[in-house]
């Protein structure tokens, strides 16, 4: 369980934008959550528009009935405000994209375990599969932002079905960082996938990366965990999993994890929510 | 919580400040949603199911949401009672709350066990049997039969003196029945009702949305199930009934005292609103003051049944 | 409807030529939504339950909306089995789709009147059996009995070489039990489920929102439940089952035949959308289009079980 | 089962607008169900805004998941537009003040019996509560339309809490109508009971009503009810009931009926839906 203070905050929708195909950009003014979260913490959101006092019916006041999570994307400190990016799946997100400045947004945060910190010295990789991207973009900023380590010492592989949907990227070269695009269809940067974009990385530099993040579809993560454990290179994954909770009581969420250095141990059911999102790399049966 | 309505209820010698709450399974050990929410709102906590051994539970994906609610098949996952008692209820025992622990296992020995090592454990106001436990070698539910609910119910009565709530599963012919019989051996109070049974497919994959398969539906969407479960049982018996299944709002847990409830809790509501436990209440106070109500208690089992002009005959 | 995949299934001798059939209680007696609705677009149409006389039914308010649901206390009010033959079949006997006539009754003897009324009246496909209405005398409910349940399979099974589909209740500790005991007794088909058990109350006035107290739930708020009474069904007898329960849907009701279901009903959803039994239909069709596969049959029972890591054990 | 063609139509909503507190005015293009429509009718509307395409889950689409029923208080067939008045009381009324002209909704319609017609030389007196205006706005604008009835032959007494709640006054006023109003606080008209209205009405031109129409609470109906037997009047009573098909198929809208002339008769279930809302004063027991 985290010590990092969790509040609940009836956050103002500051800008809630579309920036690619189906991807949404939407700054939410929290001091309260903004001034704790760390890169790779992550937010519970209640999607659902119909305001507190409208309806006689509560049920009506909660369509669809769980809160969301996403990932904490930006962090504006000095102003309270952080940024999510989000990605239409199904009726929450749908609704959550219908949602207008001024409104509000009840919003519980920053939850989860923060990725690891970057360290000078230490060059690191970051494999980021569509929305998966959000802890990295927050990672890069603060880590820029706090001295901890070199730009160039970061490289982000990013990887989505279509151009359009790198929306961010931008961001990390703004930062100073490396990127390099992967797309399904080709349509921009390196035609494939983003794992074979990394094992490319790879070969071509075999000393530029000692630690290794990645966050997006399983698939992607399961092909990150195989190159890393095959290069003896460490770190982390950010999982998602269904939550209903997200703060660690109801233990809907687990995922199977083993023993550190031992893949054949027996299977332990931790909470991604409370526990992770963030594993380290090779702590997770995916 | 504002002074206003008498919110206090009785559970058999259990004095809760408010009828409302937390369920168990929602609620962890209290020290998760303690964090940031203020349990000393709450008329009390009821905590995870807790196993004589630490227990890993059903395979992942656990949870899926559906209309006005959601399955679940976390499959007890717990601490086991003794890091339970060890590592949870120093935290608990200091909360201004009443605090009721859930008690499980698969055979009778295991509930037994769980007790045994609760029974001289201070702070613990009732102990709650989830009697829907399967068994796991002969895959029974405790609170299908009622001979065996009755027998395992006895079985616990003669080594607490704590008040036992027993509840009950809704996935049968005839809960009073079961409620009945429970009442019989001794339990102190009902609660009504855990989840019915449920399950989702995903389409695309051709995979359940449950890694156990079927689970358990909760959340608005069984609330008139609840309902109709708390009516018939509290006609049938004499001990309090706790109503659960659904309630989101004050007015909600109005409508179970109404239908029959002394109390009830909240489950699924607490993940959309972790203080529901204490909204509720609020809820509910600021609705008796509206209404002139003076105790939640002049509420229970208020219900006016209208004559009727015909038999009511067919359900459809 | 278009060209495209096969969307015949058969229920026993009786040829669907789509999976989607109008429930029974929610579609009247075709005629009424027929007045602006394309009816053979439908797969088939279950008519109102039927009882050897005239039957006045509940007192009102017979309908309540819940969260995602309806409570509904109709209590079968219908025309009886003569006026059915005699001003609602030359309708229905033109429709070109499939028509099942639901048979109701108190004692066996009234389900034999009417399914004797039936058998020679022309232009009828199969007759779904409405197990659960109560016995007016003993308050009774066939389908929560299995040896009555096979009884009164029993005893129409003589009467009639019409296919048999027996409709059961979920409010029973064990459906699948009972699917087993009608299939033994002759019944060529099951459909499942009939409403759940529930209630609701105006807390202002404090009484129930239906004159008979307790209804029926339907809608999608039952649909989880519906999904695990067929999977539990279909993967205990060799007969079809037809999928009841929150269907609002195509993807829905493909949903319900990976599960196991051989077709469905659409019940509540035909208020929200009267031709709904045909759009499920084009639904499912498209769905199947763009998914590759060429006949629904494909998909009944298809679901994947993953190899599970441990038994499940709880269901919370 | 009315032989009045009935239409499911995607209305366009041309206006959508508060006309008193928490009471609303709604028009709607739809030619179809417009030509057929004839004062008493009804229509069914799915209220949910969520459109047709947007999310994976049907259900969100279907919150709240019923119809709602509201009478035709006006009609413009020229145009192909009927206008409705309605009340917030729930979750349903109150999404419907949500939508925005341009949008769409789904209406079922003309649905019910209608009222009967007015007759020349047949002075009639409509008593409307509340929303139970609307029937009566339609009534009175096709009468003066046909030229059925002289204006000056029909008497509105219109009933409501409060002075704000008797929109819809005005239409009346314009039509040539008596217009008498009632509310309960006294900020405007008669200090009390549209019924009592009524009785000092009746009392005073005794023969100013040959036919009267009622609708409106239930209260406000069975009095009605009482006065027209006392006084020998004819007349009509246009109900509500919970309503999930509309259309005749659920049997869930009924109310308890006795036979013409014989009070004591067995109770037999009609359908409002289908055999209503309308009926003869006093056919129903209320
Ligand atoms: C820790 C964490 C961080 C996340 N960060 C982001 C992010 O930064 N940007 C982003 O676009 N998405 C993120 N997701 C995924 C996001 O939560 C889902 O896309 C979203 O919940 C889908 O909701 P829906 O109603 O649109 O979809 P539906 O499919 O209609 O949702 C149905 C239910 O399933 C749950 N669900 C569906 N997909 C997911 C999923 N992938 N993960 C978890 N629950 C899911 C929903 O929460 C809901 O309870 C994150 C998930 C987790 C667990
Ligand atoms: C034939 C007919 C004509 C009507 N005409 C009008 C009109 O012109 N203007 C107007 O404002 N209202 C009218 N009503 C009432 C109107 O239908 C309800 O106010 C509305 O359905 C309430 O919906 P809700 O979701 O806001 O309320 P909720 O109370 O949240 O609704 C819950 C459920 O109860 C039903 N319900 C609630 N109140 C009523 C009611 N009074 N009658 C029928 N069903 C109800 C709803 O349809 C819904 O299914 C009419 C009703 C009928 C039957
Ligand atoms: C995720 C989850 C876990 C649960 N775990 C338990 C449990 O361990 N023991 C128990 O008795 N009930 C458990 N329940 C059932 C709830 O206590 C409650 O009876 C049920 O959810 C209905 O209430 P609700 O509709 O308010 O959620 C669980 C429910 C949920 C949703
Ligand atoms: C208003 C109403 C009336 C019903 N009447 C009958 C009936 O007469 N006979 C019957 O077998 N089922 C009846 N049912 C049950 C439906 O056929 C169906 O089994 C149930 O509603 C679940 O499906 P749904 O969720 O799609 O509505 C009725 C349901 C409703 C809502
Ligand atoms: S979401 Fe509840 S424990 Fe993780
Ligand atoms: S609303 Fe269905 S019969 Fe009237």
């Amino acid at each position: 369980m985290s010590t990092i203070p969790i509040c609940q905050s009836d956050a103002e929708i500051l800008s809630n934008r579309e920036i690619g195909p189906g991807l949404f950009w939407i700054d939410l003014l929290a001091p309260d959550i903004t001034r704790h979260a760390l890169p790779g913490h992550f937010v519970h959101l209640v999607v659902s528009d119909v305001s507190e006092d409208s309806s006689r019916q509560v049920w009506l006041r909660h369509t669809p009935l769980l809160r969301r999570p996403f990932s904490i994307a930006e962090r504006d400190p000095d102003n309270g405000i952080f940024g999510l990016i989000y990605r239409i799946v199904g009726g929450g997100t749908e609704i959550l994209a219908t949602r207008r400045s001024g409104e509000r947004v009840d919003v519980l945060g920053p939850l989860g375990r923060a990725l690891e910190p970057l360290q000078s010295g230490r060059p690191a990789i970051m494999v980021a599969g569509g929305v998966g991207v959000a802890p990295f973009l927050s990672l890069a900023q603060e880590t820029v932002r706090d001295g901890r380590a070199r730009p160039e010492e970061m490289t982000v592989l990013f990887g989505a079905a279509t151009a359009g949907l790198l929306s961010g990227e931008e961001k990390f070269r703004k930062l100073g960082l490396h990127v390099k695009l992967a797309t399904d269809d080709g349509s921009t940067g390196y035609h494939g996938l983003v794992t074979s974009l990394l094992e490319r990385e790879l070969d071509r530099s075999p000393d530029g990366c000692a630690y290794l993040y990645a966050c997006g579809p399983t698939p992607m993560m399961r092909r990150c965990q195989e190159i890393a454990r095959d290069e003896g290179i460490a770190g982390q994954v950010s999982l998602e999993g269904i939550m209903p909770c997200g703060v660690g009581v109801c233990m809907a969420c687990v995922v199977p994890c083993v023993e550190p250095g031992d893949r054949l141990s027996p299977h332990r059911y931790e909470r991604v929510c409370d526990t992770g999102p963030v594993f380290d790399m090779q702590e997770v049966v995916l | 919580m504002k002074t206003g309505p008498d919110l206090t209820v009785n559970l058999g010698s259990c004095v809760l400040k408010n009828p409302v709450l937390a369920a168990s399974g929602t609620f962890g050990y209290g020290s998760e949603y303690g964090r940031f929410v203020d349990l000393s709102d709450f008329g009390g906590i009821v905590t995870k199911t807790l196993t004589p051994e630490p227990w890993p539970g059903n395979p992942p994906p656990r949870a899926a949401e559906t209309a006005a609610g959601m399955l679940n098949s976390i499959g007890l996952q717990n601490v086991g009672v003794d890091a339970f008692v060890r590592d949870k209820m120093p935290y608990l025992r200091e909360i201004d709350t009443a605090l009721i622990v859930n008690v499980g296992g698969g055979p009778v020995e295991e509930f037994v066990r769980v007790t045994e090592r609760l029974a001289d454990c201070e702070g613990i106001d009732a102990l709650e049997i989830n009697m829907s436990c399967p068994n796991v070698s002969g895959g029974m539910d405790f609170s299908t039969d009622p001979r065996r609910a009755a027998g395992l119910v006895t079985a616990l009565r003669t080594i607490t003196d704590l008040p036992i709530v027993a509840k009950l599963t809704p996935n049968v012919t005839d809960i009073a029945q079961i409620a009945r019989s429970v009442e019989d051996a001794g339990a102190d109070a009902i609660s009504a009702i855990n989840t019915l049974r449920g399950m989702a497919v995903d389409i695309r994959t051709r995979r359940p949305l449950l890694g156990a398969v079927t689970g358990g539906l909760s959340g608005p969407a069984i609330k008139p199930v609840a309902m109709a479960a708390v009516y018939r049982i509290a006609r049938q018996v004499d001990i309090p009934v706790i109503g659960i299944g659904g309630i989101m709002s004050g007015e909600d847990a109005v409508e179970f005292l109404v239908a029959g409830a002394t109390a009830v809790q909240v489950g699924t509501a607490s993940f959309v609103e972790p203080g529901a436990g204490a909204s509720v209440a609020q809820e509910m106070a600021d609705w008796c003051a509206a209404s002139d109500v003076q105790s939640v208690r002049d509420l229970i089992g208020s219900i006016q049944i209208p004559p009727q002009e015909d038999a009511p005959c067919h359900p459809s």
